[in-house]
């Protein structure tokens, strides 16, 4: 490989690299979108678990 | 004159205001009261163009011109005398008969003698009416005041109080304030926000 | 809003063949230039590059008049990401334009190359794009901030490239002019689809950020309402 | 023609300010002289005409920055930029009259700036350098004025504004450096196209930097 082509190869290489780290960002964001949907399911979970709790006391006090 | 419909402001991640409907024809009074925080400047802001709705309608049918705004802030310059800081208010709102109508209103709000002295050596009180005299200067036809009587002596009190009922046939109001007794006589509707 | 997202997979394919087929073709398909020899293939991704970061800008300002002129309102948030966008290919260009000026001149930067200047001071002032959007708080005041100085962007392209051109006259008087030897009809060929590659690339990853950003907002939507 | 009036009239005021407060102009004076005296040790004694020049721009460029940085201090301190916005007058008047008022300190510093340098390095200033110059003060203000507006809006204003404005000078100190060392008009005609299309898209786009 003459000087050359080890520029030309590092030239295609830092494209290539710098699309596997945007992939690389992306994928982390993606994990904490998950996580946010999770929290939030949960809020959701609690929110409809306050709602029906009065419902199911009153008939039994 | 200013109709809205669900007005909804979000500064950021903190919501201001949510499902507001406001209502008001020409001559009329409406008092807007609530806690601090409610948003009661938001909402005078937005009615002046001085801010976009994040949601909702809004309409106001009145030309920039003729809108008199007192804020929290006085809107005038320290360095400059009262009497320099209403005449580039009066060119800019291109007031008729510019001096004499300057001289007219320092007077009713006794400030005349004070009118040579920079902004900047006045009282709270004083830099008060001299934002009064700012707000009245080009005779709007919506009045648009955000805690007038705050920083007024009792003789400030008095003397807005006079100017209020003086211009309440020529105008339409829209006043946000902590105590709404002192305009109780002159209000036609009144709109309270939540916290 | 599912619409949008449903082209991206599309896209990020299309993108993919370009790729692909690229490279093979400046592997393979494109003879080496005369007296450049292999250095020459640089050029075959150097300059699309530069061509999509100038796409990018474009569409940042077209966006950001969309904002200003329409009152659109997804613009300000895609005017930011087709700038982001602009600047990430703006960095490869500066990377792949210094390799190039190693080989071609010795030296990692060369002020002579009329398009690697002007892709610093472009650089320099999309950098300062960023800082300006986050010294303001999020809302309208800052969507009409980022706006206006995306339309200046766009102008100060052609501006500083003839001021470029013409500061090489009084401080290198030998003007060496980089943009490309002559292509024959196979360079051209290979030219034209690495650009075409590139800008599918940028279009994809352009909505794949979009797509993202969407989904913060509406999760912070959601996380409101459940509040 | 009102328009002008109301340019006139924010105009007035900027300078009436000026005066009484003094808080500008004097330190621009000041900058600018102190940096061509230290510019001067930092000059081998045998450097080119383009060198001086150089220095010259950079001292004019960091000079007019000094006064941007204090351009809408007085509405952000006093929070007196609501009303002007609320004025009824087109709010580029606001532009305008700021860029005016900010050319008077400019010029009124490089009378000052542009004898000391010839004094200084004698390098021989010509009508092209002078044309150079003010075609540049226009470019300078028009820009500075309204990336002053947007920085007056931000939280880091002192930082954010030298950031905004560099690489927009790029181009205004390539046309001045060249109006005074090459030959030729191509870099006067060039500042000329470049003081027209920015002064247009500030006028159009001022508007947006003020309100919401």
């Amino acid at each position: 490989m003459t000087a050359a082509e080890k520029y030309v190869a590092a030239a295609y290489l830092v494209v290539f690299v710098t699309v596997l780290a945007y992939v690389l960002i992306i994928s982390l964001k993606l994990v904490r979108l998950e996580r946010e949907v999770a929290e939030l399911t949960e809020l959701a979970r609690e929110r409809r678990a306050r709602v029906e709790a009065p419902r199911e006391v009153t008939p039994v006090g | 004159m200013i109709r809205a419909q669900g007005l909804e402001k979000r500064y950021g991640e903190k919501r201001v205001l949510r499902g507001v409907d406001l209502e008001l024809g020409r001559g009329g009074f409406l008092v807007v009261t609530g806690p601090n925080g409610a948003g009661k400047t938001t909402l005078l802001r937005l009615c002046v163009g001085l801010a976009q709705p994040t949601a909702g309608e809004l309409e106001v049918a009145v030309p920039r011109g003729r809108v008199g705004f007192l804020a929290h802030e006085p809107l005038v310059y320290r360095e400059l005398t009262a009497l320099e800081n209403l005449d580039l208010y009066g060119r800019l709102y291109r007031v008729p008969e510019r001096r004499e109508r300057i001289g007219m209103l320092l007077e009713r709000f006794r400030l005349w003698d004070a009118r040579r002295e920079r902004a900047g050596s006045f009282s709270r009180g004083m830099l008060q009416r001299l934002a009064l005299c700012r707000a009245f200067l080009h005779e709007p036809d919506l009045y648009v005041l955000d805690e007038p009587f705050t920083a007024l002596d009792d003789e400030g009190v008095e003397l807005l109080g006079r100017e209020l009922l003086e211009r309440r046939e020529r105008g339409t109001f829209l006043v946000a304030t902590h105590d709404p007794g002192r305009v109780q006589a002159l209000a036609t509707a009144s709109l309270r926000l939540a916290a | 809003m599912s619409s949008p997202n449903s082209r991206v997979p599309a896209l990020a394919a299309l993108a993919l063949v370009a790729m692909a087929a690229a490279v093979a073709m400046v592997a393979f398909f494109a003879p080496e230039d005369a007296d450049q020899g292999l250095s020459q293939k640089i050029f075959y991704f150097h300059v699309p590059i530069a061509l999509t970061a100038y796409a990018c800008f474009g569409w940042g300002a077209w966006k950001a008049l969309r904002h200003l002129w329409k009152r659109e309102p997804g613009a300000d948030l895609e005017s930011y990401v087709a700038i982001h966008q602009g600047v990430i290919f703006g960095a490869l260009t500066l990377v792949t334009g210094s390799i190039w000026a190693k080989i071609s001149w010795g030296v990692w930067w060369a002020w002579s190359s009329n398009q690697l200047v002007l892709f610093l001071v472009l650089f320099l002032f999309y950098a300062a794009y960023f800082m300006l959007r986050f010294s303001v708080e999020p809302g309208p005041r800052r969507a009409n901030l980022s706006a206006v100085y995306a339309l200046f962007g766009v102008a100060l392209i052609p501006v500083s490239f003839l001021a470029i051109r013409l500061a090489n006259d009084f401080i290198h008087p030998t003007v060496f002019t980089s943009n490309g030897p002559q292509m024959s009809g196979r360079m051209f060929a290979t030219f034209c689809v690495s650009w075409a590659a590139m800008l599918l690339l940028a279009g994809a990853l352009y909505h794949v950020e979009l797509a993202g950003k969407r989904l913060d907002s509406r999760l912070r939507e959601l996380r409101e309402l459940l509040a | 023609m009102s328009y002008l009036a109301d340019v006139a009239t924010l105009a007035r005021k900027d300078l009436r300010l000026e005066l009484r407060a003094r808080d500008t102009l004097p330190a621009m004076l000041l900058f600018v002289v102190s940096t061509l005296v230290v510019f001067h040790f930092t000059l081998p004694r045998d450097a080119s005409r383009l060198a001086a020049f150089g220095l010259l721009w950079v001292a004019l460029v960091f000079t007019a920055l000094l006064g941007l940085t204090r351009c809408f201090a007085a509405e952000r301190e006093q929070d007196v930029m609501d009303g002007l916005v609320l004025a009824p007058s087109d709010r580029s008047a606001i532009w305008l009259g700021k860029a005016i008022s900010m050319l008077a300190f400019l010029v009124a510093a490089e009378t000052v700036a542009l004898p000391a340098f010839a004094l200084f390095f004698d390098p021989g200033i010509d009508g092209r350098t002078i044309a150079g110059v003010a075609l540049a003060d226009l470019g300078i203000c028009a820009v500075g004025t309204l990336l002053a507006g947007m920085a007056a809006a931000s939280r880091a204003r002192e930082l954010l504004l030298p950031l905004l404005f560099l690489p927009l000078a790029i181009p205004i100190v390539i046309g001045g450096v060249g109006a005074s060392v090459a030959g030729g008009s191509r870099y006067v005609e060039f500042l000329a196209l470049y003081d027209a299309i920015f002064a247009i898209i500030c006028w159009a786009s001022f508007e947006y930097v003020v309100t919401e």
